[in-house]
C-alpha cells in the first residue's frame, strides 16, 4: 500500500527516540515508518532471511557487519545514528558512592550482592561493560558475581527492585527511571565507541527509505536523539 | 434362513470354539457362565475376529476364507450384554441412531410401536444415566429392533425385567420370529424363557 | 476507556488466536488421534516431535520457522511462488508461530480424552449399521469433546500469551504483527512504561477470562445438563 | 561428545525440571481436584488465575516474580527472614519460574482425567468400608493416573523449555540458573552462533524424548496390560 | 433384627417413596422395572440423601433427624445392579478391598470359602475387563460379603448366572440369613428366587 511507511526494523533501547523521530516525520506529512523494536539478534536474522523491510538500526557493529557481509545491505548506506555511555547505577535509595579508576572497588562494594548487567556473552551492552571493566582490571574480581540480564533493561528492572545492589546499563537507560540512581559514568576510553549504526537493506522497495534515513540522519534527527539521551556519534 | 457357524477363538488362556447349524427361527444358546457365549455374538456381530472358521446366515457368508464384512454390513442388531447406551444422547437419539440409519424400506417396526410395547415413552427426553437398570434395557432392545436387523443377537435381553413386561416382550419376540422371520440368536440362563422361545438350543462349552 | 491503539492491539490478538487455534484444531485432533490409537514404529518419535516446541525456547521455534518459512527458505519460496502466500511480517506469519506453540498441548488434552473413550460404543454404533467414518462422528468425536474443549482453551490461551516465538519470525510490527505479548515487551523497553504494561496485561487477562467463561458455557451447553448418577 | 561445561548445563536443567514439577504436583492435582468437582462462586477465576501464567507473555510472569519474590518484594522478603531461603539468582528460583509456567498445562490435564472419573466407583468404594480419603487414595487417584502422567511430561517438557520467566527472574548464571534454554538464548544473539544453537537444542530435544519414553513406560506397567474389551 | 424404613426422595420428576418395616431375615424388595428399588437400596447404602425419612437397622439408626452416616460407616455390603468392579485393580484386589478394610474380628467369611462356592478362583489374576458377564458378577458378589458387612444389599445378584450356579449361590445366602443372622434387602425380579429366599416380601411401587 502507498499510505505504509517504509518497515523499520531497530534495536529496543531505541524505541522513544524513534517513536518521536517517526512522527516528527509523519508530521511532515510523509506516511509513518512502522517500526518494530526487538532484540538486534533477532531483527538481524529477520534481515538476513530475506525479509521485506527497508531499515536495520543495530545496537552494535558486530550485526551490522554480518549482514554486510552477507550482502544483505544497500551500499554505501550504513551510517552511525548515535552513540551511548555506559553508566554504574544503584538503587534510588542507596548511599554507595564509587569512582571509577583503576582497580575500583566494585566487588566489595557489592558484598554477597550481584552485578546487574546485560549479558556479557550476548548482548552488546554487556559486552561493553565487560570491557570496561576489563580495562580497569576488576572483571576477574567481579566475574563471578554477575547477574546476567535478557537485555539492558531486565538489567535495569534488576536495580530498580533492588535484586541487585549495582548494575551497569546505557546512560539512556538510568536517565528515565526515577527508581534508580547514576553512581558513575564510565569514561568514554574504557570501552569502545557504543554506536548505533543504520543502513538500508537490501530488500528495500519502499521510496521513503532513503529520505527517512537521511531524516534520521539530519540535524532535526540528531536533535530528537540527544534528548533521549543519546549522544552525537 | 439357516445359521452355520463355526468359529474358533483364543482368548487370553481360554479357547472359544463353537460349530453349530440351526434351521430358521430362534436358536438359544445355553451354557454356564464363562462358556463362551457373548463371545459367539461378538464374533457373528464382527466385534471380534474369529481365529479361523466361517459364519454363514442363509445365504450370506458373514466371514470365512477371504472374507470379513465390517460390522456395519452384517445387519445385525445386537442387545448386549451390558447395555451400551450412547451415554450422550439421549433416549430419543439412541433409539434412533440405528433406526436413521435404515434404508426405510428395509425396516420392519416403527418407532411408536416399539415405544408402545416396551413402555419407554415416558423417557425418550431422558440421559441414559438417569435409566434404572431395566429401563435402560428396554431401551437397548428398542435401539436394536429399530435398526432394521436381518439378524438378531439378544443377550440376556429379559434379565432384570419384570415378569409382565417380559411376557410383552418376548410376546414380541416370538412375533419377529414367526411373522417376520428374521432368524435370532439368543443367549439366557432362564430354562423357561428358553423353553418357550427356543426353535433349537445349542448347548456352549461346559 | 480504551484508545484506538489499544483496541486495534486486542482486536488482532484475537484474530490471531482465532486462526492459530483454528488452524491448529484438526491437525491436533488427528495426531491426538494417531498417538492414542494407532502402534506403529516411531510413534513415540512422533509424539516427542509433538513435544519439541515445548522443549525448545520460543526463540529457537521462530527462528526454525524462519529458516524455514522466511523468504528465503524453502517452504517460504514455495509458498509464495505457488500460491503467492507470504508469511513474514504478517499477521498470518504470527498465527502460524501461536499455532506451532499452541499444538503440544492441544494434542495431550485431546489424546487424554480419546484414550478415555470405551471402544465399547463404538462397536455398538458399527452393529447399528454406522461405518467407521459415522461411529466416529457421531460416537467418538462427542466423547472426545472434553478434551477437545480443553484444547480450545488452552490452545487460545497460549497463542494469546505467545511471545518469543512470534517476535523471532515476524518481527513486532505495530498493526500487523504486535500482538498483546509484544506490545507489553515494547512496553517494558521503554523506562517507566509499567503503566502501560499493566494496562496491557490487564487486557490479555480479561481476554483469558473471556474464553474461559465461553468455553464453559459451551461444555455446560454440550452436556452438562446430563445428569450423572454417582449414587 | 559433550565437554563438563554441557554436562552441567544439562545436569542443572533436569534438576529444574525435577524439582519444578515436584513442586507443581500436589499444588496442581489439588487445583485440578478443585476445578473439576467443586462448585463455588468464584471457581471461574480461580480457573482464569491458573491459566494466568500461559496468558501473560513469560517476561512478565517472570517481572511478576521478581516484584513479589525478590529480595524487596513482600513474600521474597518473608521468605528470607522466616527461613532464610533466597530465590533469586539460585536455581531453586529458576525452578519456581518453570513451575509456575507448567501449572496451566499440568492442572488442564489432571483435570480431564479427574472429570472422566465414574463417581459410582467411589461410592462401592465407600460402601465396602472405605473412608473418604482412602477411597480418594485408593479409587480416584488411580483412576486420573492418566492425567497425571500426561500432567508430569507436559511440565517437564514445559520446564526444560523456560525461557522468558527464568531469565527475567533469576538472570542467566552459568551454573546458578543458566538452564538449556538460556544457553541456547546466548549462543543465538552472537552472529555465526547456530552451531551451538543446534547442539544445545539437539541435547533438549534428547532429554524431552528420553522422559517421553520414560513416561510411556510408567504408562504402560501400571495399567497397560489391562486388557481393554473393545468388542 | 429388625428394618425400618420411611424415605422419599425427588429424582428428577419422580417421587421415590417407600414404608416398610421388617422382621430379621431376607426381605424382597419386589417390584416392576422403574419402581425405585434401586433407589431404596441406594438410600440404605447412604449413597443417594433421603429428602426425609429414617432408616433404621436393629438398633443402629443409619439415617434420620440430624443422623446421616458415611456409608463407610454403615457397614453394608452392597451387590450393585451394574457391577462396578475396579477396573483399575485385578480380581483379586477387588474381591480384597473391604475385606482387608474390615476388622478381623468382624469378618464372617474367608477368602477361600468365598473363593470356592462362587467358583471364582481361577481368576483370580485377572483384570474385570476381561471378565464375561456372570464372572464379573459372581466377583461383585464376593467382593461385598468379604467386606464383613451387617447388613446385605442384593440388586439382582443372580441375574446372567445359571441354574447351577445359582443354586449354590442361594444356598449360601440362606446359610448367611439363617446362621449369621445378617438382614438382607433383595431386589429381584424373579418369583422363584424371591419364594425360596424371602422371609418378608414388600412391593415397591406399580
Ligand atoms: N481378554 C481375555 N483374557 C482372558 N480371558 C478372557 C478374555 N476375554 C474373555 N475371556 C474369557 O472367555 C470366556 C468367555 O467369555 P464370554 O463373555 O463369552 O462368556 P459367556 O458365556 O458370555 O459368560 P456369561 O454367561 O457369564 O456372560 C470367559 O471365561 C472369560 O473370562
Ligand atoms: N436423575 C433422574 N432423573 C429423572 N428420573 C430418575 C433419575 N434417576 C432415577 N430416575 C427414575 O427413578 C425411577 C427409579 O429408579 P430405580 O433405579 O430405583 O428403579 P428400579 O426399581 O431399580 O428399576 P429396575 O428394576 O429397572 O432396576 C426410575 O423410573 C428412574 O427412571
Ligand atoms: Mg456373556
Ligand atoms: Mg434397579
Amino acid at each position: 500500500a502507498a499510505d505504509r511507511g517504509p518497515v523499520v526494523l531497530a534495536a529496543s533501547s531505541l524505541q522513544g527516540a524513534l517513536g518521536e523521530a517517526a512522527d516528527a516525520w509523519a508530521a511532515r506529512g510523509h506516511a509513518r515508518p512502522l517500526l518494530s523494536f526487538a532484540a538486534s539478534s533477532a531483527l538481524a536474522r529477520q534481515a538476513m532471511a530475506g525479509a521485506p523491510a527497508d531499515l536495520f538500526v543495530s545496537a552494535d557493529e558486530a550485526w551490522m557487519d554480518a549482514l554486510a557481509r552477507a550482502g544483505r545491505l544497500r551500499g554505501g548506506t550504513r551510517a552511525t545514528l548515535a552513540a551511548n555511555r555506559l553508566v554504574l547505577i544503584a538503587p534510588a535509595g542507596s548511599k554507595v558512592e564509587i569512582a571509577i579508576q583503576r582497580r575500583f572497588a566494585l566487588a566489595a562494594a557489592l558484598g554477597s550482592g550481584r552485578l546487574a548487567i546485560a549479558d556479557p556473552a550476548a548482548v552488546p551492552a554487556g559486552r561493553y561493560a565487560k570491557t570496561a571493566l576489563a580495562h580497569y582490571g576488576v572483571w576477574d574480581s567481579v566475574a563471578p558475581k554477575l547477574a546476567p540480564a535478557e537485555n539492558v533493561r531486565a538489567a535495569l528492572a534488576l536495580v530498580e527492585r533492588r535484586a541487585a545492589p549495582l548494575g551497569i546499563v546505557y546512560a539512556t537507560d538510568a536517565r528515565a527511571s526515577r527508581r534508580v540512581r547514576q553512581v558513575a559514568l564510565f569514561p568514554a576510553s574504557s570501552h569502545p565507541p557504543i554506536r548505533y549504526p543504520v543502513a538500508i537493506l537490501k530488500a528495500s522497495r519502499h521510496r521513503d527509505a532513503a529520505a527517512f534515513r537521511a531524516f534520521l540522519l539530519s540535524l532535526h534527527g540528531r536533535a530528537i536523539l540527544a534528548r533521549h539521551g543519546f549522544a552525537a556519534p | 434362513m439357516a445359521i452355520d457357524i463355526d468359529v474358533e477363538r483364543r482368548l487370553g488362556e481360554r479357547n472359544i470354539a463353537a460349530r453349530f447349524t440351526a434351521g430358521p427361527g430362534l436358536t438359544a444358546l445355553f451354557g454356564p457362565s464363562g462358556a463362551g457365549k457373548t463371545s459367539i455374538l461378538n464374533m457373528v456381530a464382527g466385534l471380534l475376529r474369529p481365529d479361523r472358521g466361517h459364519i454363514r446366515i442363509g445365504e450370506r457368508t458373514l466371514f470365512g476364507p477371504g472374507i470379513d464384512l465390517a460390522p456395519e454390513a452384517r445387519r445385525v442388531g445386537y442387545v448386549f450384554q451390558d447395555g451400551r447406551l450412547f451415554p450422550h444422547r439421549r433416549v430419543r437419539a439412541n433409539l434412533l441412531y440405528g433406526h436413521d440409519l435404515a434404508p426405510p424400506a428395509n425396516r420392519w417396526m416403527g418407532f411408536d410401536e416399539a415405544l408402545a410395547f416396551l413402555g419407554i415413552g415416558h423417557l425418550l427426553d431422558r440421559w441414559p444415566q438417569s435409566l434404572s437398570g431395566g429401563e435402560a434395557q428396554r431401551v437397548a432392545i428398542g435401539r436394536a429392533l429399530l435398526a432394521a436387523p436381518e439378524l438378531l443377537l439378544l443377550d440376556e435381553p429379559l434379565a432384570s425385567l419384570d415378569a409382565a413386561r417380559r411376557g410383552e416382550i418376548m410376546a414380541v419376540i416370538e412375533r419377529i420370529r414367526d411373522e417376520l422371520r428374521v432368524p435370532i440368536l439368543y443367549v439366557s440362563h432362564d430354562r423357561a424363557e428358553v423353553e418357550r422361545l427356543a426353535t433349537e438350543i445349542v448347548p456352549i462349552g461346559g | 476507556m480504551m484508545s484506538a491503539e489499544l483496541w486495534g492491539i486486542v482486536a488482532l490478538s484475537l484474530r490471531v488466536g482465532a486462526l492459530a487455534v483454528a488452524l491448529t484444531l484438526p491437525l491436533a485432533f488427528a495426531l491426538a488421534w494417531i498417538l492414542a490409537r494407532w502402534r506403529f514404529p516411531g510413534r513415540v518419535l512422533l509424539d516427542a516431535l509433538v513435544h519439541l516446541p515445548l522443549v525448545l525456547p520460543p526463540v529457537v521455534t521462530g527462528w526454525l520457522l524462519l529458516v524455514a518459512f522466511g523468504p528465503a527458505g524453502p517452504v517460504g519460496r514455495w509458498l509464495e511462488e505457488w500460491f503467492g502466500v507470504v508469511l513474514i511480517f504478517r499477521w498470518t506469519g504470527a498465527a502460524l508461530a501461536a499455532a506451532i506453540m499452541a499444538l503440544p498441548l492441544m494434542v495431550r488434552a485431546m489424546r487424554l480424552s480419546i484414550e478415555a473413550i470405551d471402544l465399547r460404543l463404538e462397536g455398538a454404533a458399527r452393529t447399528l449399521g454406522a461405518g467407521r467414518w459415522h461411529a466416529f462422528r457421531t460416537v467418538s468425536l462427542p466423547l472426545a469433546l472434553p478434551g477437545i474443549f480443553a484444547a480450545l482453551v488452552l490452545g487460545f490461551a497460549r497463542s494469546i500469551g505467545e511471545f518469543g516465538a512470534t517476535i523471532t519470525f515476524v518481527s513486532n510490527i505495530p498493526g500487523e504483527t504486535q500482538t498483546l505479548p509484544l506490545a507489553i515487551y515494547s512496553a517494558l523497553q521503554v523506562p517507566g512504561g509499567e503503566a502501560m504494561v499493566t494496562r496491557l496485561a490487564l487486557l490479555s487477562v480479561v481476554l483469558s477470562l473471556a474464553a474461559l467463561v465461553l468455553s464453559e458455557w459451551l461444555v455446560r451447553r454440550s452436556h452438562g445438563e446430563r445428569a450423572r448418577r454417582g449414587d
